[in-house]
Formats: C-alpha cells, structure tokens, sequence
C-alpha cells in the first residue's frame, strides 16, 4: 500500500524539475513542455488526493478535467505565439525577447 | 478492484524522474520533446495505480497524442539551434537549481512529516459519477471551459498565420 | 403712515433703478428729474412723518420677515419716533438740496445719470438706515451708505487718486464695521434679539463687562463711520468725490449716522460708564485734533473735512457725557451749515474752474455775492456766533459737559471752538477777501454760480441760521430737548436736570467770546497784518510742519499696517503655499519618481528574472502561510 | 414614507441625474456637426433644469426626512442599493448644479476649437451626471460611484482643454482628490462591514441604516478623519488647496465655473450630510482643529488673494476663503451656522461662478490675465464694469446681496460657539472687502492703459445673458433669504437635533481650552 505521501512527493519532484526547466533554459518551446510537466505534476496530486479522500470523490478528476483543457489552450497559444515570434525574428531564446524593456 | 503491488509505483515514479529530468536537460528538443513523451506516459501509468482509468486514457490521449505532437511540429516548423551546452540553459541556471533543489527538500520533509491518511480507498467513482458532475455540478464552468478552448484555436489560427505581405 | 414711511425710501430706490439703467439711453441732460422729483416728494413725507411724531404719534412696525433660522429672527421693520423724525428732516431737507445743486454742478459730465443714479441710491439707503427698526437693519445699510459713499467718492476713477480714495474709505469703513457686526452678533447672544424694542426694553440680566464689550464694539463702527480718531484717514481722502457728494455724504448725512447709532443705542451704553468715558474722550480728542489739522490746510475742502471730523467729535463728546440731546441739536445744525458750506465750496470752485488749492484764490467776495454772503452765514453758525445755530448747539454740548464735570474735555471744547472759529474765517479771508492770487485768466472768467446752485445756498442759509432759535431756545430746555425727551427719557437723571442758572450763562458768554475771539484772531492774520501768518509759521516750525503732514497718521498705518500685511501674504503665497505645500506635494512626487528610477533596472525584460521572482515570492508566501498555520495551531 | 411614486409618480431623481449623459450619448448620432453638439448639450442641460424646477414644485417644503426615495436592491450580497433622495439641502445644491450646468455652455459657445468639441461638451454632461448623483445618492456605494465619476471628466476638461500648464494642473487635482477619496473608501468600507448585525450578514451601505449606527469611538475617529480628508481636499481646506489655484488657472472658463460652483460645494456637502451624522463623537472631538483650519483658511486665503498677479487665481483664492466660512459654520454645529454654511455654499457657486465667467469674458478681450496691465477697463467697457462690481460687491459680503446673509449667519453660528473664535473670522470680511475692492479699482478704475481696448465690443447679449440670471439669484437671495432658508431649515434642525446628545458632554478638552480663552 503506497502511503499518499510518496504521491505528493512524486508531484513535488516533477513539479519542481519542470520549474527548474522553466527558470533555466531559454528555448520558448522547452519551457512550454516544462510548463506541461509542471501541470502534470498538479494533476498527479489532485488524482491523488481524490482516491485518498473520502470526502468529494471524483472531484479531483473533474478538476484535472479542466487543467486538461486548459492546457490544451495554452500549449495551442504559447506555441502560436513561438512561431509568430520565430518567424519575426528568427530568435526562440527567451532573453532575447526584450521589446518590452522598461 | 486489484491492488497493485508498491513496486509498480517505485518502478512508474523513477521513470518519471528520470524522464522530467531528460526533457530539461537534453540539448537536442527533439530528443526534450521524445523524453517528455515517455515522461507521459509513465505519468499515465501512475494515474491507472491510482485507479484512475478515464483520467489515463485522457492523459493519453490528450498529453501523448495531441499536445505532444503538437509541440514536435513546432519545433520543426523552427530551426533550432546547435551548440554547447552553455547557450542552452540562462545565466540564472545554477541560482534556480540550487533554489529548486532547496525547495524540493524543503517540500518533502514537509509533506513527509505530514500526517495524512495513508490507506487508499482503492478505488475511484465510477466514470457515471465524473461524468454527472461535469455535465451537472460543473455545467457552467465546462461551457467556460469550452469557450476558453474556442477563443484559444482562433487566438492560435490568428496568430500562426502568415501576415499578408 | 405705513405708506408714507414705506415710499420714503422706495422712491429713491426706484428712481434709482429706473435712472441707472435707462439713464444713458434714453434721459441723458434730463437724467435729474426723476431723481430731484423722487426725493422732493420724499421730502414732504418726512415733514408729514415729523409732524405726525410732533404730535406725539410713533410707528414701530415689522414689514416682513428678512431672515428667520430657528431662533435668529430678523424683519425688515420701521420704526419712527422722534430720534428718527429728527433725522429725517436733516437727512431729507440737506439731500433734495443737494439734487438740486447738483443739477448745475454737474452739469455736462460724462456720468450725468449715473450721478443722480447712486446720489438716489444713497438717499435710499440712508433713509432706510434711520428707519431701520434693528440693529442687523442698520448695520445693512451702515455698509450701503457705505457703498454709495465708494461708489461717489470714485465717481471720477479715471483719476488714481478718486479711485484710491474711495477704496480707502471702505476699507476703513470697515474695519469698524469688523466691530460693529461683532457687536451686533453679541447683541443677538446676550439679549437673544436684535430689534431696538426687544434689546432696549430686555429683562434680561446683562453683566457690567459684557455691557461694556458690546458698546465699545459698536462705537467701533461708529468711529470708522463718522471718522474718529483712530479711523479718520479716509474722510480728508474722501473730499476727491464731487463736491455735493462732500456736502451730502461726508458732512451732513453719513457720517452722523455713527452718531445717530450711538445715540439711538443710548439705553446700552447709558449702562456702561466705561464706554460712555471711551465714547467722550474719543470725540473730545478727535475734535481738538482734527481742528488742529485744520488750521493749516490749504485745500478748501480738505479744511471743511477736518472742521467736519472734529464737529462730529463734538457730537461724540456731547454723547460719551450723556449730553443726548445737545449731540442730536448740534447733529441738526451741523447737518445744515455743514452742508451750506461744502455747497458754497463747491460754487468758489465752480466759479473757479476747478480751482481747490486757497493759496490760489482770494478776492472772490465781489465776483460771486450770494456764495459769500451763505458761506459767511455758515461761518457764523459753525464759529457759534451769538444767534446762529451753531451757537446753541455747541453750547448746550460745551455746558452739557461741564455740568457733568469733566472740565478737561470741557477745556478742550472751549480750545476746539476757537480753532473752529479760527480756520473757519482762515479760509472765507484767503478766499474771499484780499487780492487775487488766481490766474488772471481764470479769474476774469470767474463768475456767479447758476441759479440751481446759489438757490440752495439760500435755501440752507436759512436754517444754518435761524434753527437754533427755532430748536435751541430756551438753552437747554429748548423744542429739541423736549422733542427727545421721550426718547432719552430712560437714560436721562429723574431730577430733570440742573435748570438754566448763573453757570450756564456765564458759560454761553464763554463761548460767544471765544467763537468771535477766533474770528477777531483770523482777522488780525489774515486781513489786518498778513505777514503774521508767515511769522508764526517760521516761529513754530515743527509744530506747523507736524500739523501740515496730519500728523503721519496715514503714513504710520501705511508702515505698521498696510506694508507689513502685504509683505506677509507675500510671504504666505511664496513661502508658505509655494514653497512649503506645494514643495511638500512636488517633494513626494519627485520621492516616487526616484523610486521608480531606482527600481527601473529591475525591469530588465528578462522574463525568466521575472519568473525567478514571482517563484521566490509565491514560496515565500506560501511559507509564511505555513508559518502562521503552525504558529496558530 | 416619501417615495417618489406618491409625490410625482415618475423616478424623476433618476431622470434628473442620467438626462445629461443621455444627452452626451446623443451626441454620437451627429458626429461631424458642431453645431448640433451645443444644441443637444444646451438642450439636455436645459432640460435637466426644467425638470429640477418640477421637482421643486413637487417638493415638500416643511419635511426634514428625504424626498422623492427610490430603492432599488443593486448587488444583494454586498448589502448595495440604487437609493436615491433628496432634502432641501440637496434639492437647492440640485438646482445650483442645473443652473450653471446650463449657464455655462452658452459661455463657452466659442470656446472650444473645431475637433473636439463633442468631448468637451459630453464631458461636462457627463460631469453634470457624476455631481447631480452625489448630491442625490443615499447609499454609500453608490455615492461613491458619482463622487469618482465627477472626477474624470473634470481631469480631462483640466488636461485637453486647459492653459499651458495644464497636464501638471491635471495631474495635481486628480492626484489630491485620489488621495483623499481612496481614504474615504477605506473608510467606506470599515464602516460598512462594522454595521453588520452579524459576521454573516452582508456589509451596509445604506445611509438610512448606516445613521441609526452608533460606531466605536476609535472607528469614528478613525473613519471621520478620512472622510473629512476626501471632503476637505474638494472644500478645499488649508493647507489641502493648493490644486485649487493651479486647476482654476488652466482650467477653461466653464471648467473653473464648474470647479468653483459645484465641485466645491460637493465637499461641503459631503461633510454636512455624512461627517457629521455618521460620525457625531467624532465630530464634537474634531470641531474645535477644524475650526482652526477653517479660520486659517479665511484669513490666510484672503491674504494670499490680496498679492495675487492673475485675476482667475485672485478669484481662486478667494474661494479658499469662502469656502472656509462654510466649514467654520458647519462645526459651528449649531442651527444657525449650519445654515449659515449651506447659504454660502450657494452664493459662492453663484457668486464664484459669476466671477470666472467675467474673467473669462474679460480674457477673450484682452488675453491676459495680468491684472498689472489691466486698468481703466468701465471706460472701454461700462456694462462690463457694472457687472463686475455687483459680483465682486456682493462677494465680499455687502449686506443686501448673496453673500452677506450667509457670512453673517455662519459668523454667528460660531460666534455662539465661541467669541474668539468668531471674532477672529469675523476679521476675514475687513480682507475680502481687501482684495476685491482692490483688484476692482486696479482693473476698472483709473485710467484706460491701452487705447485699443475701445475697439473691443462691450458686452454682448449671451454674455449679459449668462450672468443675469446669477445676478438677479444673488439679489434674491440677499433680500429674501428665506426663500432658501425655509429649505435649509427642516435638514439643518434635524441635524442639529441629531447631534445635540453629543455636545451636552462638555466637549473636548481643546473647546474647553477655547472657550476659557474666548469666555468674557
């Protein structure tokens, strides 16, 4: 019987090394896929709780439901907006995008 | 409903891990993109642990066959480039690895010294149940939902198509 | 009589409106004859009002109610008794006198309407002034006397000193109205009621010292208004307006309205022997003072507007020693030859062109007779020449004080009579007598005035001489006193007074030689051996040097008060709101803006120093959440 | 209960406020035809007024409670209503708003240059909605709402159509009455949750309820405080008016008109009917500083004013110290001051409004304000010069017009509070008469400066038009005040009634230092 705690550990884990990947490299792609690993993360610890909690069932899934959905639209914006941008500039690196410099 | 041995989830979280960590950390995106794939599919398996069947078929289809081929055509519709390992990772690399990794440590020994209840129900709602509170409960945030999805296609068309010169 | 106490006033106020704004259009030459034919008919209301208070009938009488919150009740309400009677008839008489004369003074001027318009509005005012039934009343049109008074005094702004003049005198005015509406304010708290009845006849217990504050506040007024020492500097300025406006406002009408204030506030000040005393010595030391100025003017008008000042200290004198009745006479005889002898001026300097300055005049006496003649008559009746009505007056006031004992300011008004009588013939021998020292030009073309003018010198002559004995005879018992008994009645001594006796004759002797002792003496200078003038002058240079400059007073305001109060609202505009708010506000925004100078490098468009932050703070938030969660569990 | 329906059978208070945004709404059917902009502004603004006029025919004129109510439940679980309802108070600062809403658009007939005519116009109908509503609102929330609404358009009028230095004046009166109006909705919102009955209930916006409260004494002081800042800013009171001058410069003519005749007046306003009875222990604690402020900001006003250079910031800061006998009769808190306080509001809006007018007028024919090169102006322009000297006579409180009734009044409401304290206000009309007369003589009187000026029109019938009827108000209200005092008086007693338990405690220890000084 795995204990919900090696769940949540997991979903930290996965969460924190998508942050890492978001925070280190600069392709615009890569930190998208990051992103998705980091949603994957939340989606393990709400599946999680859900089977664990006696309270709400199946309200976790409905939730990873919509984290579903809405990562859908974000990869299709984000990626949109990549190659928008790469077709402007030729440039994916994340500093290197800096028109909005204050 | 079976109970899968410990071991299966030992086996499913390394290879997770190991995946997460290769689509960070590999120069080549393909190889990123093929490794997060894999990563997907092994969180897949996770959720089938959790007896979260209809969650592991979305998460399937969803992540693996859409968002996954998705991401691959983006990276060949640019030219990515080559070269050490340096021009792929910020200046800020090692500050955030150092944070991330005092952040994970810190999380865990959290979550590890917290008290939870550890027995699993063994088994989830049946899909009826998911389905009454998406298209009943949740009615109105699943229209939200859906409209978020039909704003983020033609934001994506828009934006994707070529300027008229 | 409601009627007629009614269309007194508004029939001024009518012509007023009706010669202001159709006036330049449509009357031009013909703007005087609604005006002059408003105030006759006014005129012989006020005699019908003074008959019919002869006969011993009174109004008191609220028209309608003018401002009413809770407790504060005011109405505009008439009262006629015989204080007001007396005033009306010089108000009245003085003022169709003077419409008339001023058909020909001003003839052709530019603002022909406009003249006869605010000379309208003034007499308007005044009236509603001595009709006023309260005190929020008078103190109303205390201040549009006031205002006509500018408005007249200005009459000519395209010259800066008309202008200044008459901005002068209302700001002077009203620094004592500052006064005179507190005092009324405490009038209303302490008696809970403003009308004359209400506050005369009040039960209601009123402290010494309060007593004291509220007359001594109202005096205030009084003082700016008819130009006492402290508050005299404007009346000399004043005399830049018209001559008939002289005549009317600043002699016989306006500036005895802070008289006939005090007067009528008799019952409160007869309560505080403090003010009484203030009220006295201010007019005792005004009157010496002022006729000391007078002595060596050399501006015609100016000498009658200091002669003026100092009669009114007379009158204040006669008031602060309870003397109630001889104030009001010598109010009525003064108002009378007063204004006879502005009228004359202005005809000397009708005849003259122009001409004011008296070292430029002289030997007119054969040019215009009927103005030498009324002005000796005015002379007389002001010097107290035995007969005239100045004579009874001011000795009724002079025995009046000495009765009461206060012999020093007694001193001081036999002193004052002789410098009167002095400065008076001072100026009829410069002008009138001797070679002419005018322009031969201007003096050929010098010349009678026209009839509308020397009418009303006649006219005024009569009463300037023979009212005294209407009024004044037997002295001090005389129709006037017994008039204004009922008036003063509560504030007069039972006993009814110390009768007429050897003291009192002997004193009227007094004055008779002393007022033809001033006239002899400006005879010897100014006839007889006119070097003398010059002697004196040489011999008492300072004293005459201090006197020709008025004794600095308006230079020392213009040091201690005007400058210094200029000088710091500079300083609060500069320094203060300037400098200290808006340094305080400009100084804040600059502080944020170099803030946000200092933070700009943060945004350095790299988003993943973005990100980088928020990570940070979501943590950090997230840790102090858990904190905070365990701290309290 | 006196709700619209029963009185006039139509929301009329709605109509009234809204009409004027309706109008600045129409005027996008005729865009491109400036022309048709002054019309439907005139027209809206002029219907605005006839509608106010039947609703002060309707109006009844004995009751103290408020008038023509209209509630309407808005957001539930925020405890916030549409409630609209007037007293006489606000039915007189209705009609004031209506009348120089209407005067000033003939006034500024030429102002505006060709392309921008249909924002300025829209912004001061949409101006005139944001005042009518803050005098009208009976719900914290929505009060709020206007209060904000009003500040917008004003910003704009200030910043587009302004001086030279417009965009700093802007800025600075937005950023001042930002400041204080953030406070105040803090302090809305403490009070609104401090008056539920229960942690569950929804927080209470509503006037009605939020007066039967009775706060804390430390939330009283506290949320006084804020509320009389974001009042004090709009009065303005020293030392918070240093926008005024700026704003009044560069503000176009009817923008300083309406600054001057309204906008302040919505501070008085809002101290009279939420300051002082929400927050009554707060106010008796308070009266005697604000007392202070105020005598500063009559005299220090008037002195400022008397070394001015420009004449629009002569009259500016001459409002400084009108305005400051308005709160001195308010704290006053006696009946006598209070409406003594609302007679000033409205004769300075009249008055005020008038004199920037006349500057306006004047700065169309010279175009200058300096009033060193002015002089000699009533021979050039007699009609000109009439005006000017009864507005600026009746300004420095001639008895017989406008503004002398109400300074009398507000002078002895806080005479009876306290002697000093009156006497030294008192002292401000020896400096009005001051600075006006003295202005008066530099620009009307002595000789004409320049010979040009004889060529320039005296003034033309929408000129005379335009001030008028401010003129024939004025002499209105200095003759038969009670005209407007029979409508101040049911409020003002109610008020004073309201606040009578409060005073009986022997005040605060810095009135009991005050009336020792002032006790003869």
């Amino acid at each position: 019987m795995t204990p919900l705690q090696h769940y949540l550990i997991l979903a930290t884990v996965l969460f924190f090394i998508g942050g890492w990947g978001v925070l280190a490299r600069r392709n615009i792609i890569l930190i998208i896929m990051c992103i998705e690993l980091m949603l994957n993360a939340i989606n393990i610890a709400l599946v999680a709780f859900s089977n664990y909690s006696p309270h709400g069932a199946g309200l976790g899934e409905v939730f990873v439901f919509f984290v579903f959905a809405l990562a859908a639209a974000e990869v299709a914006i984000g990626l949109a907006v990549a190659i928008a941008q790469y077709r402007l500039r030729e440039k994916l690196g994340v500093d290197e995008l800096h028109d909005m410099r204050g | 409903m079976t109970e899968f041995s410990p071991t299966a989830f030992y086996i499913l979280a390394f290879m997770v891990v190991v995946f997460a960590i290769g689509v960070v950390s590999f120069k080549n995106l393909i190889h990123s993109a093929l490794s997060m794939v894999l990563c997907f599919i092994a969180v897949a398996g996770i959720y089938i642990l959790l007896h979260a069947e209809l969650i592991a078929a979305a998460q399937v289809l969803i992540y693996v066959g859409a968002i996954s081929i998705l991401i691959i055509f983006a990276i060949m519709l640019t030219r990515h480039r080559t070269g050490d390992l340096k021009l792929f990772f910020s200046r800020q690399s090692w500050l955030a690895l150092v944070f991330v990794a005092v952040a994970t440590i810190v999380f865990t020994a959290v979550l590890g010294s917290a008290n939870y209840r550890s027995e699993s129900l063994a088994q989830n709602p049946e899909d009826e149940k998911i389905a009454e509170l998406v298209f009943n409960s949740y009615a109105f945030p699943f229209e939200v939902v859906s409209l978020v999805l039909l704003v983020a296609i033609v934001g994506a068309v828009l934006l994707a198509k070529r300027e008229k010169q | 009589m409601k009627a007629a106490v009614v269309l007194i006033p508004v029939l001024p106020l009518v012509s007023f409106m009706v010669t202001l704004l159709l006036g330049k259009r449509y009357f031009g030459e013909k703007s005087h004859y609604l005006p002059v034919a408003s105030v006759a008919v006014s005129w012989l209301l006020c005699m019908f009002l003074l008959v019919q208070v002869e006969r011993g009938q009174t109004l008191d009488w609220n028209a309608y109610s003018w401002i009413a919150v809770g407790g504060f009740q005011v109405d505009i309400g008439f009262l006629v008794d015989e204080l007001a009677a007396v005033m009306l008839l010089v108000v009245s008489t003085v003022g169709l006198m003077v419409h008339v004369y001023s058909i020909g003074y001003m003839h052709g001027d530019q603002g022909y309407y406009r003249f006869f318009a605010y000379l309208n509005l003034f007499m308007f005012s005044m009236f509603m002034l001595v009709l006023a039934n309260n005190y929020l009343l008078l103190y109303v049109f205390w201040e549009a006397v006031g205002l006509c008074s500018f408005l007249l005094i200005s009459f000519w702004f395209p010259k800066l000193s008309a202008s200044a003049a008459g901005t002068k005198a209302f700001l002077v005015n009203r620094v004592g109205d500052f006064g005179f509406s507190l005092g009324v304010m405490l009038i209303f708290i302490t008696f809970g009621t403003l009308s004359y009845a209400g506050v005369f006849d009040s039960e209601t217990a009123v402290g010494g010292g309060m007593m004291t504050a509220i007359c001594l506040l109202l005096f205030t007024g009084a003082v700016g208004k008819s130009a006492q020492f402290p508050l005299h500097v404007w009346l000399p300025d004043a005399m830049e307006g018209p001559t008939p406006v002289s005549s009317l406002i600043h002699a016989a009408t306006m500036v005895n309205a802070g008289v006939y204030m005090v007067a009528r506030s008799s019952p409160l000040f007869a309560e505080s022997e403090t003010a009484m005393l203030v009220v006295a010595i201010t007019g005792g030391f005004t009157a010496i003072f002022a006729a000391s100025i007078g002595l060596v003017q050399n501006d015609i008008k100016k000498v009658l507007a200091y002669s003026t000042v100092s009669q009114l200290g007379y009158m204040f004198l006669a008031l602060g020693v309870g003397a109630w009745a001889a104030g009001m006479f010598h109010l009525v005889s003064h108002g009378f030859f007063k204004g006879l002898l502005f009228l004359c001026s202005g005809s000397v300097i009708h005849a003259l062109s122009g001409e004011q300055d008296m070292r430029r005049m002289g030997g007119l006496k054969s040019k215009t007779k009927i103005t030498y003649w009324t002005f000796i008559i005015g002379a007389l009746a002001i010097s107290g020449a035995p007969g005239f009505a100045g004579f009874f007056s001011k000795d009724s006031i002079l025995a009046g004080v000495f009765h009461e004992g206060y012999y020093l300011l007694w001193a001081v008004g036999i002193v004052t009579a002789f410098l009167t009588a002095f400065y008076m013939f001072r100026l009829i021998f410069m002008t009138f007598h001797g070679e002419p020292r005018t322009d031969p030009e201007v003096f050929a073309h010098a010349h009678e005035s026209p009839p509308s003018m020397t009418a009303p010198l006649i006219i005024l002559a009569v009463p300037s001489a023979l009212i005294g004995l209407i009024l004044g005879l037997p002295p001090e018992d005389g129709h006037i006193d017994n008039l204004l008994h009922h008036v003063f009645a509560g504030v007069l001594p039972a006993e009814g007074g110390h009768g007429f006796g050897a003291v009192s004759a002997l004193l009227m002797a007094l004055s008779a030689t002393i007022g033809l002792g001033g006239i002899f003496a400006a005879w010897q200078f100014y006839i007889k051996r006119p070097q003398l003038p010059e002697m004196v002058k040489a011999r008492t240079g300072a004293m005459y040097y201090i006197l020709y400059n008025k004794y600095w007073v308006d230079e020392i305001y213009a040091a201690v008060i005007v400058n210094p109060v200029k000088w710091f609202s500079g300083v609060l505009w500069r320094f203060v709101d300037d400098a200290g708010i808006d340094g305080f506000v400009n100084g804040a925004a600059r502080f944020f803006r170099g803030v946000g100078k200092a933070l700009r490098p943060t945004q350095s468009g790299r988003l993943q120093a973005y990100l980088f932050t928020m990570f940070i703070g979501a943590l950090a938030l997230l840790a102090a959440w858990v904190l905070l969660q365990t701290g309290q569990g | 209960m006196h709700g619209f329906e029963e009185q006039i059978g139509f929301p009329v208070l709605t109509a009234i406020t809204f009409l004027p945004s309706l109008g600045a709404l129409a005027m996008l059917f005729f865009r491109g035809r400036p022309r048709a902009y002054k019309s439907i502004a005139l027209g809206a603004s002029g219907a605005t007024l006839a509608l106010s006029l039947v609703m002060l025919a309707a109006f009844e004129k004995g009751y103290a409670g408020m008038q023509f109510i209209e509630k309407v439940s808005w957001i539930e679980r925020l405890g916030v209503s549409y409630h609209m309802g007037i007293d006489g108070i606000s039915l007189l600062l209705i009609l004031l708003t209506a009348l120089l809403s209407v005067i000033i658009i003939p006034a500024s007939w030429n102002y505006v240059k060709e392309k921008k005519e249909l924002a300025f116009f829209a912004s001061f109908l949409f101006l005139e909605t944001g005042m009518l509503g803050v005098f009208a609102a009976r719900d914290l929330f929505l009060f709020y709402i206007f209060w904000e609404i009003m500040l917008i358009p004003m910003y704009f009028i200030i910043g587009v159509w302004g001086g030279p230095r417009r965009i700093y004046a802007a800025v600075k009166f937005f950023l001042f009455t930002l400041a204080g109006s953030l406070l105040m909705l803090l302090a809305i919102v403490a009070i609104a949750y401090a008056a539920r009955s229960n942690s569950f209930a929804p927080p209470v916006f509503d006037m009605d309820l939020l007066e039967r409260e009775t706060f804390g004494f430390q939330l009283q002081m506290l949320a006084f405080a804020a509320f009389f800042v974001a009042f004090a800013v709009k009065v303005p009171m020293w030392p918070l008016h240093t926008w005024l001058p700026d704003a009044h410069v560069e503000a176009p003519t009817a923008g300083s008109v309406i600054l001057a005749g309204v906008l302040l007046k919505v501070g008085g306003y809002g101290i009279l009917r939420f300051c002082l009875p929400l927050f009554p222990d707060a106010a008796v604690e308070y009266a005697p500083w604000i007392l202070v402020l105020s005598l500063i900001a009559i005299l220090y006003g008037a002195l400022v004013s008397l070394v001015q250079k420009d004449l629009k910031k002569l009259v500016a800061y001459s409002s400084v110290s009108h305005m400051g006998f308005v709160t001195a009769g308010i704290f006053a808190m006696n009946l006598v001051g209070i409406e003594g306080a609302v007679l000033v509001m409205l004769s300075h809006g009249l008055l005020t409004g008038a004199l920037f007018l006349m500057v306006g007028f004047l700065y169309e024919r010279l175009h200058t304000r300096e009033i060193a090169v002015m002089g000699g102006l009533a021979s050039p322009f007699p009609v000109m010069a009439a005006f000017m000297l009864f507005f600026v006579l009746a300004s420095l409180g001639l008895p017989g017009l406008s503004g002398f009734v109400g300074e009398f009044l507000s002078l002895l409401g806080l005479f009876t509070y306290n002697k000093a304290l009156g006497a030294i206000g008192a002292a401000g009309i020896i400096f009005a008469a001051a600075y006006l007369l003295w202005m008066y003589m530099r620009v009307m009187f002595t000789g004409t400066r320049d010979e040009k000026w004889y060529q320039l029109p005296d003034f033309n019938l929408r000129e005379i038009g335009s001030l008028t009827p401010l003129a024939v108000f004025a002499v209105w209200m200095g003759v038969y005040p009670n005209t407007f005092l029979e409508y101040i008086e049911p409020s003002s007693n109610r008020l004073v009634e309201q606040m009578a338990p409060y005073l009986n405690d022997g005040g605060s220890t810095v009135s009991r230092l005050f009336s020792m000084l002032g006790g003869f």
